[in-house]
């Protein structure tokens, strides 16, 4: 029982915290959005060099041959900063689909080699990045294709987060496109990894309120020393510190994949989407009318917490889980982790 | 305690009905924070209900009203927002300012301006907040000199609601030197007047709610002040108390409101989980629930009662029931709230995005709720000063 | 349209309020609790001499023929004080079920005269006050029975509140003790009383907790002139603000008996019992440790609260009326009275 | 991170719950609060615990304990809340003062009080609280005065939880003439001492959680100051860290009363609308959140860490969540909520009535919630003292 990050664990993580604070400021945010780039050249350059695509891809084929534990710190890191490019969908699950394939037609490699596969599956109506995307993995009945870019036509659906770019994808599935016959977990992992960003994006909430409030004054002081203002902030602190632990064992515990394993992924998308809802609402409170606008940067990542809070499934479906485990498996003070219960069949 | 309609009532419904389906608009008008064509359709808007004597139902008839009482000032609401009517431009004008010149305003200035703030002929913006004074009000930093007959204005507003389009503002200004509650006035002046910069701020969603005004040596007469000189502060709080309690915000918008929500529901509650269910029959519960506070609060204006501190507890209860609605229909909506109601593929995504973003500023503006409780804890329940 | 009591109604309101503020202090309360009696003699001999039993009882059988909008005020008032005999429910529940009766075999004047009758209604399986009764009101497979004190045994069961005397009644019903074949609108009566008490109850616990908060220092000032402790009270307020105006109507359309009048009561029991749960929480959080003992008489407001929260059916019971209305009524702005609702059948 | 116990792990755990199962009483023992018999009763399962040395699990064994590590301490106590063995009467001993103790105490101090403590010899209250200082701390008025190698205490504590009873009480005085944080000490004194005056308080429910101490000067020696004199504060707010934090609420409370909830739910929830098992799930969730936010920090601590400002969003957290957990177990109860669970036809009302109103205390004890979220702020946050 260790319940917390290695050392190499550690060093991973803050590497990339170091790049990601340097490229990717609000000012960076709004300069790539002014210039209507899906994605900053430089920037990704520097993921794709660092081998962040490829943090889960076996070593055999070129990846780092890290986990979801590594992966899920990156995704807080990535929601913190309010990342526009793919990482964490390519790196989290693009890359464990392809890498999972009897034949991926090459496109394992050519994706740690830079090229981006967007994700069409069946909890999300549309495709997000599609447009700069080189290949689609797309759902058609629970089976998974791989489709090339030139294959499908688009029709652009305006998401309220402006580095969304979300699309409706019309294609016609074939034989020869068809490469899997599911998508395994790759639902549990875009949660988990949903999850991390959320938890990022409340953070950065936070401080930026916290920020705000230690300058704003009113009535002859910073409105951060008057009691309401603090209690907004604690309050959504709390619900950090214990969603942040949440999403670190759903990570730690999703190779599992038993039922105790996927309840614990969706408590962490819940807990972690309140978080983010909780954070952002009141860091919208704390920051006043300057809040609501699009002057202030705070915006970016209320609209990130609102399109990553159902992305990978409603709070609706991981209550449903989370009913499943709780009616199928025991419950107690000795089954906190999902190693401790005994695997069904 | 009589909880029916007297036939007069109804008949009086019945007139606003039928006038609203004649009369409201088939397809929703574009955006009045957008584009001056939007802005002028509802401009246009106002008109016509003038027209029809709807402009402001409560007004005597000399100033363009029909001299009715709150009820029916009640009925009239549920019907504009049962047909689904445009919000109205120029609710800084006929809610907020309206009541107070009522209140404080010359025989000439409710002669000159009411009529043409019924008719949609000025729009009115509100210019009181400033960059250094939000919620702390009394740090107003504006001023007006007094040259002769005139004012001099100078200094700067922000998030004055819809002063990008708007024709007039009234705003809070202090005489140079004074401090805090003394020494300010109210004052209305044109926005095309020599000296006024307006600057939009755009919204988290690129409407641009509010401006920036900039006050560079503008003059207005005197007689454009409303209250006595350095009685603004009084004033603006009776405007205050109009803008949080009852008028601002009548109990029809949210029961239309719960009404399409419960129709979003229906639409999808095979796929819910119950707990959604109860939601919705919390929106309910409190849509209703201020509606009959309302009416309680209406019968007891018409028996001469006074609006209190009262106007805190609803203007809590209000935006909180607000954002507690559009934030169960956005769970609804699932990986769709995301979209914007143009999207090709929106289906019945509506207008709630657009709704939550305007209700995440309930709890903040016409002073937050933390203003407001700690009205209510000193001024209703008699706590200490903090 | 006239949602204000007039001034009859408030006279009748005033002369109890007076009554029970003088006659129904905590010294009073405890003083009675300590001789253990049920009833108060002096004070329920003046509640009877005021009429306040047959509040609701037709002129013609001796009582003052008002309604529930009458009695419901002064059920609040009852909630306020904290009265321990059983006034509401004998005035507004069993009252109006004997006047119902064909065959009331005298009791309805014997309650006007002093007598007095328990209810053993469906939606609780105790009843209050048993011990202390003449006769009690039974309820077997939904039909309605009346049976003298001497004909049942009783266990006592004992309530967190210690004025609620509940009871198992132990009886056996015949064809001479049915006195009817159901209950009417009594548990709506009841909901709605209860619901009335709850407002009063929610309402001094605020009070009592600001005047506490006025009073007790630390840091060198009134905890009171806090934010926090503040906001804990206005909050507290508001539900209660939001709850009363609800209560005043569920009682003026009660008589309708129509689905949305039943909805009404739902929404009265719900948001008052909300109130009051609100209410006397914070007001134990305002008062510290002191609000968790017996020392401070808030605690018998506690109680009272926990008890008649539940005691005419669930919130998830009035849940389901509201769900009914919604799903089988229309909702909107011209329909907020039930009196705007067309009549079924 | 690995989230295996590993085999040893695996086998201690084996170890207490067979020792537990052994020895854990068959039928739960009278309330410690009520009678001296009660009292006595779980100080005698205080000295069973010790004789199978589980007296604290994480002490040196030179000082009764077993000087396991906190992963170990978080199994034992898992093992503990599953067979529902007595609450410990001597909490404020050995969750308390015992790890202050082991950081501030001398080398006699901690030989001659640390063993009959995990013994069960002494029983120990607190007395920090007065009158006038609660939420307040540093208001502290009560007096040590120094006497050649005595102190002479003087003044009043209230608050003193198992003070009733209880042998010893450790409590913060002032030199006479100091002001809020300066001039404390932290001194340890029998209940029993000449001068000593004990007065129950009373619970709602009529347990006698707490009691009033009043000391007339009453000598004890100075050895029995706990830290330097005049460094009460320092050490006090060690105290209270333990006491927010990590010791007093492990994480295995929650697990089984929510173990206990989801029985009590599954047998009622065919009457039960969907919104309670909701609320039964949140309870689930936040009893392993709770579980794992505790599994990480003791992994954090034991690699060195030291406990901060975390110890109050712990605070926080498991006040909410034993008082939700709570809740919706009355709310399924319904009208059998307000029985007592020792009313003849109780059925499964079992002991949440209880529990709840413990569970009301936990906002308001240890620091209040409103203090706990200004440290949060301030401390965690950086906000500006208020």
């Amino acid at each position: 029982m260790q319940f917390a990050f290695t050392e190499d664990q550690r060093a991973v993580v803050e590497a990339v915290r170091e790049l990601l604070a340097d490229s990717c400021t609000p000012a960076d945010l709004r300069r790539q959005l002014a210039a209507g780039e899906a994605v900053d050249a430089g920037r990704w350059t520097a993921i794709r060099d660092m081998g962040l695509i490829g943090l889960c891809a076996p070593e055999s084929a070129g990846g780092l041959g890290l986990g979801m534990v590594e992966l899920a710190a990156v995704a807080e890191i990535a929601g913190y900063v309010g990342l526009p490019e793919p990482l964490v969908e390519l790196a989290g699950v693009a890359v464990p689909l392809l890498a999972g394939l009897a034949d991926d037609r090459g496109w394992l490699a050519r994706v740690l080699d830079g090229a981006v596969v967007a994700l069409g599956h069946p909890a999300d109506p549309f495709v997000a990045g599609a447009d700069a995307a080189d290949a689609l993995l797309l759902d058609h009945g629970g089976e998974l294709h791989l489709v090339e870019r030139p294959a499908v036509s688009l029709v652009r659906q305006q998401s309220f987060d402006p580095f969304r770019r979300l699309f409706r994808v019309d294609w016609t599935p074939t034989a020869a496109t068809r490469v899997g016959t599911g998508w395994g977990q790759a639902a549990d992992r875009g949660a988990l990894l949903g999850a991390a960003q959320l938890v990022g994006i409340a953070q950065r909430a936070i401080d930026m309120a916290v920020a705000h409030a230690g300058d704003r004054q009113q009535f002859g002081k910073p409105i951060g020393s008057y009691q309401a203002v603090k209690h907004l902030a604690a309050d959504a602190q709390v619900k950090v510190e214990f969603a942040r632990p949440v999403v670190h064992a759903a990570a730690a515990e999703l190779p599992l994949g038993t039922l105790a394993a996927r309840a614990r992924v969706a408590h962490a998308a819940i807990a972690a989407g309140e978080a983010a809802h909780r954070a952002t609402r009141n860091a919208v409170q704390i920051h006043g009318a300057m809040g609501m606008t699009w002057e202030v940067d705070l915006h970016f990542w209320v609209k990130r917490a609102l399109a990553l809070r159902h992305a990978w499934g409603t709070a609706a479906d991981h209550f449903a889980t989370i009913a499943e485990r709780i009616d199928t498996l025991p419950t107690g003070a000795d089954l906190t982790f999902a190693s401790a219960m005994a695997v069904p069949g | 305690m009589i909880l029916e309609y007297t036939p007069e009532q109804r008949a009086f419904r019945s007139e606003v009905r039928a006038w609203m389906e004649a009369n409201v608009p088939g397809a929703p008008l574009p955006s009045f924070d957008l584009t001056r064509e939007g802005f002028e359709a509802h401009r246009a808007w106002e008109r016509k209900l003038n027209e029809g004597r709807w402009g402001m139902v409560t007004w005597p008839e000399e100033l363009g009203g029909r001299g009715l009482d709150l009820i029916r000032w009640l009925i009239f609401e549920e019907e504009y927002y049962r047909a689904g009517a445009p919000t109205r431009v120029n609710q800084n004008g006929i809610f907020l300012l309206g009541p107070t010149m009522m209140e404080f305003g010359t025989p000439e200035q409710k002669a000159r301006f009411l009529p043409r703030m019924a008719a949609g002929d000025d729009i009115w913006a509100q210019a009181w907040s400033e960059p250094g004074a939000g919620s702390d009000l009394a740090g107003v930093r504006s001023t007006c000199t007094r040259d002769g007959d005139d004012y001099v204005l100078n200094g700067q507003k922000i998030w004055s609601s819809r002063a990008v389009f708007a024709d007039w503002a009234f705003g809070l200004f202090r005489e140079p030197g004074s401090e805090r509650h003394r020494g300010m006035s109210l004052i209305l002046f044109p926005l095309d007047a020599p000296g006024v910069t307006r600057r939009p701020i755009r919204r988290m969603d690129g409407e641009m709610v509010f401006a920036e005004i900039f006050l560079d040596n503008v003059r207005v007469p005197v007689a454009d002040r409303l209250g006595g000189e350095g009685e603004g502060w009084k004033v603006c709080m009776a405007t205050a108390g109009f803008e949080r309690g009852l008028l601002l915000r009548s109990p029809a918008r949210y029961q239309e409101a719960v009404r399409r929500l419960v129709a979003l529901y229906r639409r999808h509650r095979d796929r819910l989980p119950a707990s959604i269910g109860e939601r919705v029959a919390r929106a309910w519960m409190d849509a209703d629930a201020y509606a009959l506070t309302i009416y309680q609060m209406c019968s007891r204006l018409e028996a001469g009662g006074q609006i209190g501190p009262e106007s805190s507890t609803n203007k809590i209860f209000w935006s909180e029931l607000d954002l507690a609605l559009h934030e169960v229909a956005l769970d609804i909506l699932g990986p769709r709230a995301e979209l914007h109601g143009f999207a090709p593929d929106a289906g019945d995504v509506g207008d709630w995005l657009d709704g939550w973003i305007f209700a995440l500023a309930g709890p903040i503006y016409a002073g937050s709720n933390e203003i407001q409780r700690n009205i209510i804890a000193e001024r209703m329940l008699g706590l200490p000063k903090g």
